[in-house]
């Protein structure tokens, strides 16, 4: 067990946690937020790889995570933003319930 | 002084001018300007009859291109001839007379401007139909004469006996027309001209003539008596020759002076002036033997049916007005057998004389039926003689004239003239004897028309409170009156000073006495038969019956009814005119329009049969390719539930599965 | 250093578990903050001490208050607590069978895979290198990635202000 | 003076678009434009007459540019006497019938807009002498008259609208083959030229005879259905009867001379042979046409189907006269001079009478509330004197009375026809005592007898703007009937010149 795998499980068991926030809840900020914990996962995996990789030099894991960070604040504000119009159309910000897209 | 030819125009011109004026205006000074225009115009005639008289046989013309066509042009012109002079000073003297009369006959209605506007149009169209050199300008006047005849007899448009009496004129007279037109057209196509007289080009002129009788057609015929009768179906048409002469007696319904002077002395006579104008065309196969008809002889039966049946029909009217105007038909008829036997200068003699009694006798009646508050029946008449003395003085003199009482009296010497040349006629002498016998009826039917208006007692309201008219009504009279006596001695057989003017060639023949003593036995005979009859045993009532209504009562019911002609008109050329018209609505309607409907839904009907089949076969495999495609999108669409917890669940079973493979194929 | 390790584990998948299970919202949000901080100091124990500035600076900072102004602004009555419905059985049901198995396939590949042996030295990351690099070898990326953010501000700003126009037409 | 004539053309497109593009527009403001852009044509027809000389041979103010270079099509416009005329026609007659439609209530904007672009057409087809251009003039005056017919017509319009244009399209379209027949064996589609290969033979010797005579069929019923000639024609009087006063006057005065035009301008000299085989066939629809027309307006009691039956009537004596001539078995210039002369002042005539006769019914349906039937009327002339006046004028100018304009063009048509075909001429008289016979039945019926109840209840008599609508053209018809001159010497040598060149 190196630290390699300790911080692959933890990442996997942070993305577990996020989907099934994202699965279970019915409330849209929760489901957004388990978005976001996947996000983060995904950026743990990221560092662990840039740190325990077999490559050196290349800072490529680090800038990966930075760009990552900024599209998730931008997908967080977009999608709050959208859960406020939802709420307001709706009453309520229930995921279930926002189903006027469908086909 | 006299007036050149280049001038003639001048004379129709005046009235003309103030009939525009008068449609322009409704101002009364109208009248006056009219009998202004018709008195210049009266003095112009006077001018020309001065200028043609220093020479009758010469054919003054003056001719001028209308508008061009092709290399030439389509010319008219004036003529200024004896004949011409005559009848425009005739014209333009009882028209003014007339129109004299008309400012007291007409003072009380409201469109008294528009009455002297239509008779200046009417002056004009006959001025000009005498002064036209062209048979096309003639034309012209002679249909613009028709309208002016239509707007006046219809004058009083508000009764509709009077709008059908107008469109029964001008539908009648135009038939006539369509055969005057066509032979005006048959003239122009085979002489290339139209004028009269153009210096040896004209139609009436030595060169035509010879070619027109020399060419002969299918039927036997001369050319030039197929055209000349043709164009004696517009003088048919237009003086109320049989079989056209039904529209005569309807006109009636027109204002008096309306019936004076246009369907007594001027119009009616112009078919009398037309055949007298082309008597040369008319008389050009005269000479020629193999002919199976002249045209003149046409003319001639023609005449002498007329004279007989409107003498006949008159007996038995009893309206004053009707019984003038079936006279007019019967002198009518008188004038067309004088130009049919060969003497056009007794015609036109019968015309001058008769235009001034006729004109006098219905100036006459006007004055009676504006003194009766427009009583017309002569049975309700009676009695005028004492309360209307100037009107009957006149009245007689004119019945004198008309009945032919001898000697004194101007229709004496024109209708012997007649009934002489009649008897010279070599080819028949029927046409004398139905002149004879008119002679008699003549005579009857005037003492009639007399004794029964002027003497006895009045027999209803209007007649009792009768008394005579102003002096601008009987001035006129008396003027004819004198006119009626005097102008027969222009033409007696002792100085023949109008035949020897109309016709440079004229010799008056001898001889003719027996026959003038036989006449003057007739016109005895009549009116005693009339005096017998209605003069003895005056009329009381209203209601008596008639002596020749209890005599003949089958025969005066035929007579009365004007020998059936209307009725007849009605049951063959009326019924065929609307049964054409009602063939011509339904082959319209139903089987060019059913055709074309039925073509249109032919289109329509295979425009549906195409469609069918298109979409049985054609479009039945492009239809399933595309049904599936929309149930497939359907199916998925169906998919699309909006629940986003759905799709990502589905994301995440997909993820599972991806990393699952991953995991068990290795990252190698 | 692994210790260190298992704490920082322990910290961020507790409070995420925690944040995702909680019925409040705002102590979700809570929970998340001190999520996020965790992975900052994973960062942290990693060596990317930029990063780790950045995460506590975006996601403690930033997104956490987003979240709350969202929730306060989306707050709903008390009586719209919905009571669990059969729906939401079946959802967690299958939500925790799926997180479940894919937890249970990428553990036991994580746990089995085997890695090459790597340095011990955490590679060097100053701010001054990364900042060469994103300006040099990334500049496109970072040009990009500003766009996005702006048009996904201009976007949220958008969609969230009130549309007056067409409020009547909304209400119900 | 270079560009005339595509400025005669195009100055009513002009306004057609400024109309177009001001939808604002208070109904008083696009009258007086529309009025305006109308009356150019009469200005630039008078601006052509000034400049145009009868004597010269072949076309005048001539345009011609390069247009397709692919199809050998070209913008070639000109003008002689016959176009003149019918320019000039268009340009009294398209302004007068604006004015009889200066109290239209609804949407006058849109009337005056089709309206303007309806005369531009028809301008176009008068002076096109490439078959392109032409056609699409053509074709191009049915859109207009379409929607002119069918939004402001009578309850019947719709059905009369759609029967009109499909049956005119369906004439042209067999037009269109025939032209792209012929572009296909000759190369050209220019008038000129073409009527130049017809009479140096060329023609005959590019198209077998059977082919020829097959083209020749198309253009005719392209042609006839326009006149109409007579089988051809039942789509006219429902068109007529239905259409605003503005449209039917502009139809029956400007529309039907159209057909006539293509008859003389296309069938003719490209044809002659083709024509003089059929014209003793033609020579009996055209007096069928005559006679049957006549007849039929007489058993109408619509007195707006009785002078669309009567427009029948009328349209036929020029074709009468043109088949005449056309059929000549030997030359006779004096009767095919007057004969055509005859057609051409027809044309120009019964333009005058027959829109200010559908004006006159105009105004008499309009002052009773729509009633248009022989009987609903009774003593106009007591009620409305003025009006009686015009109106009479017309219709004796209708009726061929010698001293108005109708008479001389029936005449010359009549003293030509003799000339050629006697037996015609002679039968054709018929026609003229019929239409004696239902125009006086109108007036008398309409004008004469004590007031029915529609014209006691209140009947105008002419307001001063109708007077001004009327004055122009009742003047005319004396002007005209006196002085035929003024008309005559603008076509006479060309007249002259195909009596003597075309058969």
């Amino acid at each position: 067990m190196t630290p390699l795998h300790l911080c692959l499980l933890i990442s996997t068991a942070l993305f577990c946690i996020g989907l099934f926030g994202a699965l279970a809840r019915s409330n849209t900020i929760l489901v957004l937020l388990g978005i976001e914990l996947m996000l983060n996962a995904a950026n743990i995996n990221f560092i662990a790889f840039w740190r325990y990789g077999p490559s050196h030099g290349a800072a490529n894991g680090m800038i990966f995570v930075l760009f990552s960070i900024a599209v998730a604040a931008a997908e967080a504000a977009v999608g709050l933003a959208l859960i406020i119009a939802v709420y307001r159309h709706q009453k309520n910000i229930r995921l279930q319930e926002a189903t006027v897209l469908k086909g | 002084m006299t007036l050149p030819v280049q001038l003639l125009w001048l004379i129709p011109a005046l009235p003309l001018l103030v009939a525009g004026i008068g449609a322009l205006t409704r101002h009364r000074g109208v009248a006056l300007a009219a009998i202004f225009a018709m008195a210049g115009s009266f003095a112009l005639s006077c001018l020309a009859l001065a200028g043609a008289l220093q020479d009758p046989s010469v054919h003054a013309t003056y001719n001028f291109a209308w508008f061009d066509l092709g290399h030439g042009a389509l010319r008219l012109g004036f003529l200024l001839d004896p004949l011409t002079a005559l009848m425009t000073t005739m014209v333009t003297f009882v028209g003014t007379l007339i129109f004299i009369f008309s400012l007291g006959y007409m003072k009380e209605d409201k469109n008294f401007s528009r009455f002297f506007c239509f008779l200046s149009l009417f002056a004009a169209a006959m001025l000009g139909l005498l002064v036209a050199n062209s048979l096309l300008l003639l034309f012209v006047c002679w249909e613009l004469v028709g309208l002016a005849s239509y707007l006046l007899i219809g004058f009083w448009f508000h009764k509709p006996s009077a709008a059908a009496a107008a469109k029964k004129a001008f539908i009648t007279t135009r038939i006539g027309d369509l055969g005057f037109l066509l032979g005006l057209l048959w003239l122009a196509d085979s002489t290339g001209s139209l004028l009269f007289y153009d210096g040896g080009q004209g139609v009436l002129e030595a060169t035509a003539l010879a070619s027109l009788s020399g060419q002969t057609l299918a039927c036997g015929l001369a050319l030039s008596t197929a055209i000349g009768l043709l164009i004696f179906c517009g003088a048919v048409g237009k003086s109320g020759q049989f079989p056209l002469h039904v529209w005569l007696p309807d006109a009636m319904e027109g204002p008096t002076p309306v019936s004076a002077l246009i369907h007594a002395a001027t119009m009616v006579a112009a078919g009398v002036f037309l055949v007298a104008r082309v008597y040369p065309l008319m008389s050009a196969d005269a000479l020629l033997a193999a002919v199976p008809v002249h045209a003149l002889t046409v003319v001639a039966f023609i005449g002498a049916i007329t004279a007989l049946m409107g003498a006949l029909i008159a007996c038995a009217q009893n309206d004053i007005k009707r019984i003038l105007a079936f006279s007019t038909v019967s002198q009518l008829g008188y004038m067309m057998l004088a130009l049919g036997v060969g003497s056009s200068t007794a015609a036109i003699f019968h015309l001058l004389t008769h235009a001034f009694f006729k004109a006098l006798l219905f100036l006459g009646a006007g004055s009676v039926i504006h003194a009766a508050h427009h009583e017309q029946d002569i049975r309700q008449l009676g009695g005028l003689r004492t309360k209307m003395k100037v009107t009957f003085a006149t009245f007689a003199i004119g019945m004198m004239a008309l009945s032919g009482v001898p000697f004194l009296f101007s229709g004496f010497w024109s209708k012997e003239a007649i009934l002489h040349a009649a008897h010279e006629w070599d080819v028949s002498h029927l046409p004398l004897y139905a002149g004879l016998c008119a002679v008699v009826l003549t005579a009857f039917y005037m003492t009639r028309l007399v004794a029964e208006t002027f003497f006895g007692k009045p027999r209803s309201h209007g007649a009792e409170h009768a008394h005579e008219n102003s002096a601008v009504m009987t001035a006129p009279l008396v003027i004819l009156a004198v006119c009626a006596v005097l102008l027969g001695f222009l033409g007696t057989p002792y100085w023949p000073w109008l035949q020897k003017t109309l016709d440079p060639h004229y010799e008056a023949t001898h001889g003719g006495l027996g026959l003038m003593l036989l006449s003057i036995g007739l016109v005895g005979a009549g009116l005693g038969l009339g005096w017998a009859l209605y003069g003895r045993k005056l009329r009381t009532t209203a209601a008596a019956r008639d002596p020749l209504d209890t005599a003949a009562p089958a025969v005066m019911a035929v007579l009365a009814d004007r020998l059936g002609f209307d009725e007849l008109y009605a049951a063959t050329v009326g019924r065929l005119n609307s049964a054409t018209a009602a063939f011509a609505d339904f082959l319209d309607r139903y089987v060019i329009g059913g055709l074309v409907t039925f073509l249109a839904q032919l289109g329509i009907f295979s425009g549906g049969v195409n469609r069918q089949v298109d979409e049985a076969n054609l479009n039945g495999g492009f239809d399933a390719v595309s049904e599936s495609v929309r149930g497939s999108g359907l199916f998925y669409s169906r998919k699309q539930t909006g629940e986003t917890h759905g799709y990502l669940r589905v994301v995440a079973v997909a993820f599972v599965l991806l990393a699952l493979v991953l995991a068990l194929g290795g990252v190698r | 250093m692994i210790v260190a390790l298992i704490i920082i584990g322990v910290l961020i998948l507790g409070s995420a578990a925690a944040a995702m299970l909680r019925r409040n919202l705002i102590h979700s949000a809570l929970l998340l903050v001190a999520s996020w901080t965790g992975v900052a100091a994973f960062y942290l124990w990693a060596g990317a001490e930029f990063l780790a500035f950045a995460q506590i600076l975006v996601y403690a900072g930033a997104i956490s208050m987003v979240v709350l102004f969202a929730v306060l602004l989306t707050r709903q009555s008390r009586d719209a607590e919905l009571p669990v419905e059969p729906a939401t059985v079946t959802r967690t049901a299958s939500a925790f069978a799926v997180t479940a198995s894919l937890a249970a396939v990428i553990g036991a590949a994580v746990s089995t895979a085997r890695f090459p042996a790597s340095a011990a030295e955490a590679p060097s990351a100053t701010v001054k290198e990364i900042g060469l690099d994103l300006m040099q070898e990334h500049g496109a990326a970072l040009l990009i990635v500003g766009i996005i953010l702006t048009v996904a501000l201009i976007g949220a700003t958008v969609i969230a202000s009130t549309d007056k126009k067409r409020d009547p037409e909304d209400a119900p | 003076m270079k560009c005339l004539l595509s400025t005669l053309i195009l100055t009513p497109w002009v306004g057609t678009l400024l109309l177009a593009l001001t939808p604002r527009l208070s109904p008083k403001v696009s009258r007086s434009v529309a009025l305006l852009f109308s009356l150019s044509t009469l200005g630039f027809a008078a601006l052509a007459w000034s400049g145009f000389d009868p004597a010269a041979p072949g076309y005048q103010f001539v345009e011609q540019h390069a247009w397709i270079k692919l199809l050998n099509v070209s913008y070639h416009l000109g003008l002689d006497g016959m176009s003149l005329a019918l320019v000039a026609l268009t340009g009294l007659i398209a302004p007068t019938a604006l004015l009889a439609s200066w109290k239209l209530e609804r949407d006058p904007r849109l009337f005056n807009l089709l309206f303007l672009f309806l005369q531009g057409a028809a301008l176009g087809v008068f002076l096109a002498l490439n078959f392109f251009p032409w056609f699409i003039c053509w074709e191009l005056s049915l859109v207009p008259a379409f929607f002119l017919i069918k939004l402001w017509g009578g309850p019947g319009a719709s059905r009369a609208a759609y029967q009109f244009v499909v049956y005119t399209i369906g004439g042209s379209a067999f037009m269109l083959l025939a032209f792209a027949a012929l572009f296909a064996a000759t190369g050209t589609f220019d008038f000129v030229e073409l009527a130049a290969l017809a009479r140096d033979g060329g023609l005959a010797s590019a198209i077998p005879a059977p082919a020829l005579g097959a083209i020749f069929l198309g253009v005719l019923l392209g042609l006839a259905v326009k006149v109409p000639l007579f089988p051809f024609h039942t789509w006219l009087p429902s068109a007529y009867s239905e259409a605003p006063t503005g449209a039917s006057m502009f139809l029956t005065g400007i529309m039907s001379k159209m057909g006539v035009y293509g008859f003389l301008r296309i069938l003719w000299p490209l044809f002659p042979a083709q024509l003089h085989a059929a014209a003793p066939v033609l020579l009996a629809l055209a007096l069928a046409g005559v006679v049957l027309g006549a007849f039929a307006a007489m058993a109408q009691t619509d007195l707006k189907r009785m002078v669309a039956y009567s427009s029948i009537n009328h349209v036929s004596y020029c074709l009468l006269a043109l088949f005449a001539v056309a059929g000549a078995s030997s030359l006779n210039a004096d009767a095919s001079t007057a004969a055509l002369s005859g057609a051409l002042l027809q044309m120009f005539n019964h333009g005058l009478s027959a829109s200010a006769l559908f004006f006159c019914v105009g105004i008499l349906e309009n002052r009773s509330g729509g009633k248009r039937g022989l009987l609903d009327f009774g003593g106009v002339r007591t009620a409305a004197p003025v009006f009686a006046g015009f109106c009479g004028v017309a219709l004796f100018s209708s009726l061929g009375l010698p001293g108005l304009n109708g008479f001389v063009g029936e005449f010359l048509v009549f003293r030509g026809v003799f000339g050629l075909a006697p037996w015609t001429a002679a039968i054709g008289c018929l026609g003229l005592f019929a239409t004696a016979f239902f125009l006086l039945t109108f007036w008398q019926r309409v004008f004469h007898g004590p007031q029915s109840p529609a014209v006691a209840a209140g009947f105008r008599d002419l307001s001063t703007q109708e007077i001004v609508t009327l004055v122009p053209t009742v003047t005319l018809m004396f002007v005209l009937g006196v002085y035929p001159q003024l008309l005559v010497s603008l076509f006479n040598p060309l007249v002259t010149a195909w009596a003597v060149h075309l058969p």
